[in-house]
């Protein structure tokens, strides 16, 4: 096979089996962990608009996700409305706060910016917390919103079984791979990555940065409350502390980090990565070491940053493309 | 032995080379000028000298003693002080503070008291401002803490990086004198400029700089009259 | 009235203890322009290390600093050295390297969980403790001793830091560092030396605020983590690298915490606090006070 | 075809690990716990009070309807994270192909777990989770040993008015001061409800975040508004820091009357010493309560555990009791006959017997209809602090008068 | 007059960095801006190209004022710059840095890529298009600095000290570089210290000192210019 082939093959492949992948594995364990290592890549891949392509570091992306589970999970308890319309709702609500949040932040600089945004994130946590109702929603403060598991179905977007969660996970997944890849070939694409790389060079070829940063931000909370509506339709419940949680801010921009920022592959890695490891280490020394699982993620923060501060992306690439080598037989054209 | 002595150093920034095959001497007690435009090298060349930036070949050498594996903090310490382009003060200190710093190293620690008043007895002007904050100094007494700051560090030999940027012509005269003042007791200074006049005028020896090579060289009186020197500045 | 003048002096003595616990974060932040994530977790260690002293060697608790401090200060030291250095050195190109950042979480996850690995989860509080309780009576008004000294030990550490940074060769050489690192290194500083001495103070500092609140506050492997929203509050308000700025930022926050519940629920003072805090930051992203930091 | 395969051993290996433990040779147990995270206390607690259970009842030789067949413990961590309940309630389920389920403590983590539980068909026993809802989401398959919060606030409010009988002292005014999380706003719903039926004056209703690091403000509040009676739940650090800025504060009230939670926990008496002294506090279970057995596990629990049994290690003790007996009545692994066989519980002796009340068992939505709350006062008689059981009257501990109103100190 | 300067004058916190500086470009030819380290130059070209506002004094671009406005509208107007210290986008290729300028005209990615090809070709850097600008030499970095800003499509190029830094045989390849795109019908704003290019270049010189202008005519006008020469060399170096 010519390298070529090859490598227009291998990601076909890996496609298959990703779509076969429930057909062999048939742990429901299994399929949520992928499930949940595909809502983190789908998340940090939202993220990495921002925190990405526009060179910022937010860590609050939890208040949008926390919007739209909320949004959706109040429109189909109150009002009977479907999560799949709940969901671009909430996409809108959360765009809305996601511009109103960067028209000021984008101005800070480095750590003034991170602040910045968990500040606003923990702000909303602590609002949802203290109002019961507002206006005719309930929010129902600090005991969170339950979703009764009584109508299965694709339209209420509520499954007895896994499956069909991974492939709503999964088909977001490749269809916000595609579009950040759609993006980072665009004329947007250029500018973020011209404004986070040198703003001033990008002023001075006509890219007015705030702006594009604030429709990237508008873009990836709208992305992330996306995510929220599904995380609440997979666990059926949510709570301010769970659903505005300042862990997973801090856990999706970890995942972008050790993946490498600003890549389209780098949040899937990070994701692939952290994810299990986060999760065995949790099961399997959950009831002996507790907290070991958490000394474990904090090592591998310290190790990769220390090692590889670009992020696992570019080795993992230098290892593919030798993989493709071998495989082939062909060196890769310079 | 010359105090200092560069043998045959390349400097890159990245891979960018901006110093070649550059080699100079200077002896104890001497004011040797540097110039050459903009972009010549000649503060890569200083930054090269005080540690701040690694030579990719050749040696460097002072009082003997190899120096161009040291970290700046090492140089500063064997005598070596270099004051750099656009001052750079601790701008929210004041201007005491900035001169205590300036005796940081365990050779000058000690006498710090003294060597201040010699500072002083140099520069007055900085007596009567000890107590401003160094920012809202103008520029011509910024470049004077800078200079009083380097000194405080009892060098053995003193670098100093365009002193006369950006200040008015006055103040540029007195800048100077105090340099010849200060190599007239006793301490060995290289000077790089763009002033050519004013710095060859007060320099034993000089050396003109060009695209990161050693143009020109000779004694300070000499090069004043090279006609060379115009054309590299004028184009003409 | 006086109920209000109650709860501000409350309010000022438990800000000063925040301000306290902060002190250390603006101090390494002046420093090494990093936010340190880890800062609750050292508290955290400090609080620890303050208990296991006063119980295992029955000191007075506030004698315990003489232990803490110095602990806590190598702990700190090295562990710039040792962990946050390399970074430095890969990024020194960088103003605010995230990479930092990062690492200083990763730190704070390693730090708790260990402690609940070694400790349990259990809560802690000084058993034998002369403090317990103390309160001393103004008229109708009543006021926490521990919390007193608490004020006082910030008012003093405050002042004192002031002072070593104002007046001492080390001093002078952190202040330095932290204003242009380059021009440092050009006077004979080591600059990674002056970081791991800031971290190490930073750190020993915590170590004080830990001494003042073991006497009336639990100890436990997540008490850490509620401290450590609050010192990044504070130091924004007070200006990120402001010493004094500290102080009075804790004070605010105080101040907030104790008075804003009289006038409505205690858990909306926390979004009172939010707020104040994006205020500030785009208002006056100086800080409340506006001071540029010189120290 | 080297490619086919290169995939296809990861594959294959992935599906055989998930595939592994397959066939069970004890009856598998699986409990969520908060192991970390802030509830780490609670959660080891009931993890020690499980294993003693499950030691017992190996050692007597096992589930003799299933031939002698052992049980054993799995565990998970849920961080006190709902969404971490809820992906190893499906390990549990799916890989360790356990066959009953336990947890979680955490209200807002059993929610969405029960959920999961119901969705297999697997048996969920909670021991102790207050919240109503949690029997009342129409579930099949969860069974809740202790009191739900309308009853422990019922209870509460049921000994106040015996409380004023028995002193003749009258009660008027309470005041309401509550953690702000799902727990406390739970009661505070209902205290309401009940101050209103009783009759009674709500002076004060203050929920409070629990991550607060001063308390001073509220026990001002508290001392302002003058109160008769003070209604708490509390977490641990927050319990500890109110009881001790309320005595600092010096706040006189007829009575403090704690929610279980951060007051039942062992560290909470430790930590604030003499300042908890006749503060009344509700449970499931006292060490001194008068039931055969009691004693006797309370000082092996502490020789093994360094603490004493709470009245949430009670129930996690007498949980896997009741599991060990429907599955003696079951003797089938069959979910279906556990079920059934947990619906028909009707345990009232043995060793998991050491609770207050008389009787295990369940009502159609599952709750132990038997459930029932003692109120003890912590104080000291001479043995230094313990908590004293002093409701209701007849478990009263003999020959103690509770102290009521409080006395001024 | 394509860009005409009236009276501009930009301080900083009480200095005056630019003292009532005038100047008028034809359209069409390359003006040469000189001045001693620190006379003020980049501040005069960061307020044209609307960096910095100016504290006073107005600026015509095409007869309209363009005081104060941003550099990303100048830019879409037809006013490009470069920077003095270079500033690729390092981690992208030599394709996409010069893409990113021609966005400014062009809405996809295929049309722009085109039209930057267009401009590589132009500057002789096409062979270099798929090398990251990281990796560039110095001489190609300040190419490259120019064929991003060509392919914004200005009618005004400011160029900010492109030859600093470069070989002598590399400033020749620039100077005819440049004397191409002015060739092509863009006018040029030249700041520059190396003399013989300006010498070689311009069409006009004005030279500034302290932020005010010391001189303006041809080339050898201000190059026999006592004030220059004292400017340049020192106050004695005219008696000698």
């Amino acid at each position: 096979m010519t390298r070529n082939t090859l490598q227009r093959l291998l990601p076909l492949a890996l496609l298959a089996t990703v779509l076969c992948l429930p057909l062999a594995v048939r742990s429901a364990t299994y399929l949520h962990i992928m499930i949940l290592v595909y809502l983190y890549a789908y998340l940090t891949t939202s993220w990495n608009l921002v925190g990405g392509f526009a060179g910022v570091l937010p860590l609050g992306h939890a208040a949008f996700f926390g919007i739209g589970a909320y949004t959706s999970t109040i429109l189909s308890l109150q009002y009977g409305i479907s999560p799949w319309l709940g969901m671009l709702v909430g996409g809108v609500i959360a765009a809305a706060v996601g511009v109103l949040i960067g028209l000021p932040t984008f101005k800070m600089r480095g750590a003034y910016f991170a602040l910045a945004t968990i500040a606003f994130a923990e702000g909303f946590r602590v609002m949802v917390e203290n109002i019961d109702k507002l206006g005719p929603f309930a929010l129902n403060g600090p005991r969170g919103l339950q979703i009764p598991p009584l109508n299965f179905g694709l339209a209420e977007m509520m499954f007895s079984g896994k499956e069909p969660y991974y492939y709503i996970i999964l088909i977001m997944l490749v269809a916000v791979l595609l579009l950040t890849s759609f993006i980072s070939r665009s004329k947007l694409g250029y500018y973020l990555n011209a404004g986070g790389e040198e703003p001033e060079a990008a002023m001075a070829l006509g890219i007015n940065v705030a702006r594009a940063k604030v429709i990237a931000m508008a873009m990836s909370s709208f992305l992330t409350a996306l995510a929220g509506t599904f995380y609440a339709q997979l666990n059926l419940y949510i709570h301010p502390k769970s659903a505005f949680s300042l862990d997973l801010s801090f856990e999706i921009a970890f995942i972008a980090l050790i993946g490498g920022r600003g890549s389209i592959v780098g949040p899937v890695l990070g994701a692939l990565l952290l994810r299990p490891v986060s999760d065995f280490s949790r099961i399997y020394f959950g009831d002996t070491l507790p907290g070991m699982h958490l000394i474990i993620f904090g090592v591998i923060l310290i190790l990769v940053m220390t090692f590889q501060p670009r992020g696992l992306q570019e080795p993992l690439t230098r290892l593919y493309e030798r993989l493709l080598d071998r495989l082939s037989g062909e060196r890769r054209a310079a | 032995m010359s105090l200092l002595e560069v043998r045959n150093i390349d400097v890159s920034y990245g891979d960018v080379q901006v110093i070649f095959d550059l080699s100079l001497k200077i002896e104890e007690g001497e004011v040797v000028s540097i110039i050459g435009g903009n972009g010549s090298g000649k503060s890569t060349l200083l930054r090269t000298i005080s540690g701040l930036m690694q030579a990719s070949a050749g040696e460097i050498s002072f009082e003997g003693k190899p120096i161009h594996r040291s970290q700046p903090e090492e140089i500063v310490e064997k005598g070596i002080i270099h004051v750099p382009e656009g001052r750079r003060l601790f701008s929210l200190m004041t201007v005491l503070d900035n001169l205590i710093v300036g005796a940081h190293n365990s050779r000058a620690r000690g006498q710090a008291a003294a060597t201040l008043e010699k500072v002083y007895e140099l520069l007055p002007r900085l007596k009567e401002r000890h107590n401003q904050i160094a920012m809202t100094l103008s520029g011509g007494e910024q470049q004077m803490v800078a200079i009083g700051r380097g000194l405080m560090s009892q060098p053995k030999l003193l670098m100093l990086d365009e002193p006369s940027l950006g200040l008015a012509p006055i103040l540029i005269k007195s800048i100077f004198e105090t340099v010849r003042q200060i190599a007239d007791q006793g301490t060995t200074v290289l000077l790089v400029e763009q002033d050519v006049r004013h710095s060859l005028s007060l320099s034993d020896r000089g050396y003109v700089l060009e695209h990161g090579r050693i143009a020109i060289e000779g004694p300070a009186s000499q090069l004043l009259d090279d006609p060379h020197i115009k054309t590299a500045y004028l184009g003409i | 009235m006086l109920y209000i003048i109650e709860d501000a002096i409350n309010g000022i003595l438990m800000g000063s203890i925040y301000g306290l616990a902060a002190l250390g974060l603006t101090l390494i932040f002046g420093v090494l322009k990093v936010i340190n994530f880890a800062h609750g977790s050292l508290l955290m260690v400090s609080m620890y290390v303050a208990y296991w002293a006063v119980t295992l060697t029955g000191l007075h608790p506030y004698i315990a600093l003489v232990l803490v401090v110095p602990v806590m200060f190598i702990f700190g030291y090295l562990l710039q050295d040792i962990v946050i250095k390399p970074i430095f050195k890969a990024e020194k190109n960088v103003r605010e390297p995230i990479t930092v950042i990062i690492v200083t979480t990763g730190v704070w996850y390693i730090l708790d969980n260990l402690t609940l690995l070694i400790f349990g989860p259990q809560y802690r509080n000084l058993e034998a403790n002369p403090l317990r309780g103390k309160m001393l009576e103004l008229g109708e008004m009543l006021i926490s001793v521990p919390k007193l000294w608490g004020f006082g030990a910030a008012v003093l550490t405050t002042l004192a830091i002031h002072l070593f940074l104002q007046r001492t060769a080390t001093g002078r050489a952190i202040r330095a560092t932290s204003l242009d690192r380059e021009a440092a290194s050009l006077m004979g500083i080591n600059a990674y030396k002056i970081y791991n001495l800031a971290f190490g103070i930073g750190t020993a500092i915590a170590g004080v605020a830990a001494v003042a609140l073991v006497p009336f506050y639990n100890v436990f492997p997540t008490v850490g983590v509620l401290f450590d929203i609050k010192c990044f509050i504070i130091v924004v308000l007070g200006g990120l690298g402001s010493i004094g700025g500290a102080l009075l930022g804790g004070i605010i926050i105080g101040l907030i915490e104790s008075v804003a519940p009289q006038f409505m629920a205690a858990t909306w003072t926390e979004a009172i606090v939010y707020g104040l805090f994006l205020l500030v930051l785009f208002v006056k992203p100086s800080g409340i006070f506006g001071v540029k930091h010189d120290w | 075809m080297n490619i086919l395969q290169k995939i296809a051993v990861p594959v294959v290996a992935f599906s055989m690990l998930a595939g592994t433990s397959a066939f069970a040779e004890n009856v598998k147990i699986g409990n969520i716990e908060p192991m970390s995270g802030p509830s780490a206390s609670l959660g080891q607690q009931g993890k020690a009070a499980r294993e003693m259970a499950v030691e017992e009842i190996n050692a007597a030789g096992g589930i003799k309807s299933l031939g002698g067949m052992k049980l054993e413990l799995i565990y998970a961590d849920s961080e006190s994270k709902p969404e971490k309940g809820v992906a190893e309630a499906e390990r549990l389920i799916n890989t360790e192909k356990v066959h009953l389920l336990t947890g979680c403590w955490n209200s807002a983590v059993t929610y969405p777990t029960t959920a999961v539980a119901e969705r297999y068909g697997i048996p969920f026993v909670v021991p102790v989770s207050v919240a109503d809802k949690i029997t009342e989401q129409g579930f099949k398959t969860v069974f809740r040993i202790a009191a739900k919060d309308s009853w422990w606030t019922r209870d509460q409010f049921a000994f106040l008015k015996d409380m004023q009988a028995e002193f003749n002292t009258p009660v008027k005014k309470l005041a309401f001061v509550y953690e702000n999380g799902d727990w406390g706003t739970g009661f505070a719903a209902q205290w309401k409800k009940l101050a209103e039926e009783g009759g009674y004056e709500v002076v004060l209703d203050e929920p409070y975040p629990s991550t607060s690091t001063d308390l001073s403000p509220v026990v001002q509040k508290i001392k302002r508004a003058k109160p008769d009676v003070l209604l708490l739940t509390s977490n641990a650090a927050d319990a500890i820091l109110l009881t001790n800025t309320l005595a600092e504060y010096n706040v006189q009230l007829k009575a403090i009357i704690g929610s279980g939670g951060g007051h039942a926990d062992p560290s909470f008496m430790k930590a604030v010493g003499k300042n908890a002294a006749q503060i009344f506090d509700i449970g499931e279970w006292e060490t001194d309560v008068n039931k055969p057995g009691a004693k006797e596990a309370n000082e092996k629990y502490k020789a093994k555990y360094g603490q004493n049994l709470s009245g949430e290690a009670v129930d996690a003790y007498l949980a896997i009791y009741v599991i060990a007996d429907a599955l003696e009545r079951a003797g089938s692994l069959e979910p279906a006959k556990i079920l059934e066989a947990l619906r028909a519980t009707d345990l009232s002796s043995g060793p998991g017997m050491i609770v207050g009340y008389d009787k295990v068992a369940f009502d159609e939505t599952g709750q132990n209809k038997h459930a029932a709350l003692v109120i003890v006062q912590v104080n000291d008689t001479g043995n230094g602090l313990e908590r004293i059981t002093v409701w209701p009257k007849n478990a009263r501990r003999a020959g103690y008068t509770p102290v009521f109103p409080m006395a001024v100190k | 007059m394509i860009l005409k300067v009236e009276g501009l004058t930009k301080e900083f916190g009480g200095l005056r960095a630019i003292d009532n500086l005038s100047m008028e470009i034809p359209a069409g030819g390359i003006m040469g801006l000189i001045g001693p380290n620190g006379a003020g130059k980049s501040t005069a070209f960061n307020c044209i190209a609307g960096v910095y506002a100016p504290t006073a004094g107005r600026i015509f671009f095409n007869g309209e004022n363009i005081g104060g406005q941003k550099p990303w509208d100048l830019c879409k107007k037809g006013l490009a710059r470069t920077f003095q210290i270079v500033k690729p986008f390092a981690s992208k290729t030599v394709l996409y840095n010069v893409t990113v300028g021609s966005f400014a005209t062009c809405e996809r990615r295929s049309e722009a890529e085109a039209k930057a090809l267009e401009v590589l070709k132009f500057l002789n850097l096409h062979d270099k298009k798929d090398m990251l600008s990281g990796n560039l030499t110095i001489a190609d970095r300040k190419r490259l600095e120019i064929a991003r800003a060509l392919a914004t499509e200005p009618k005004l190029l400011l160029l900010d000290e492109v030859m600093a830094g470069l070989r002598p045989s590399e400033v020749d390849e620039v100077v005819e570089m440049i004397r191409k795109i002015r060739d092509s019908g863009v006018t040029i704003l030249l700041i520059e210290h190396i003399m013989r290019a300006i010498m070689a270049l311009s069409d006009r010189v004005v030279v500034i000192q302290f932020g005010k202008k010391i001189s303006e005519g041809e080339p050898a006008e201000v190059a026999a210019d006592p004030n220059v020469i004292k400017a340049y060399l020192g106050d004695e170096y005219v008696a000698s």
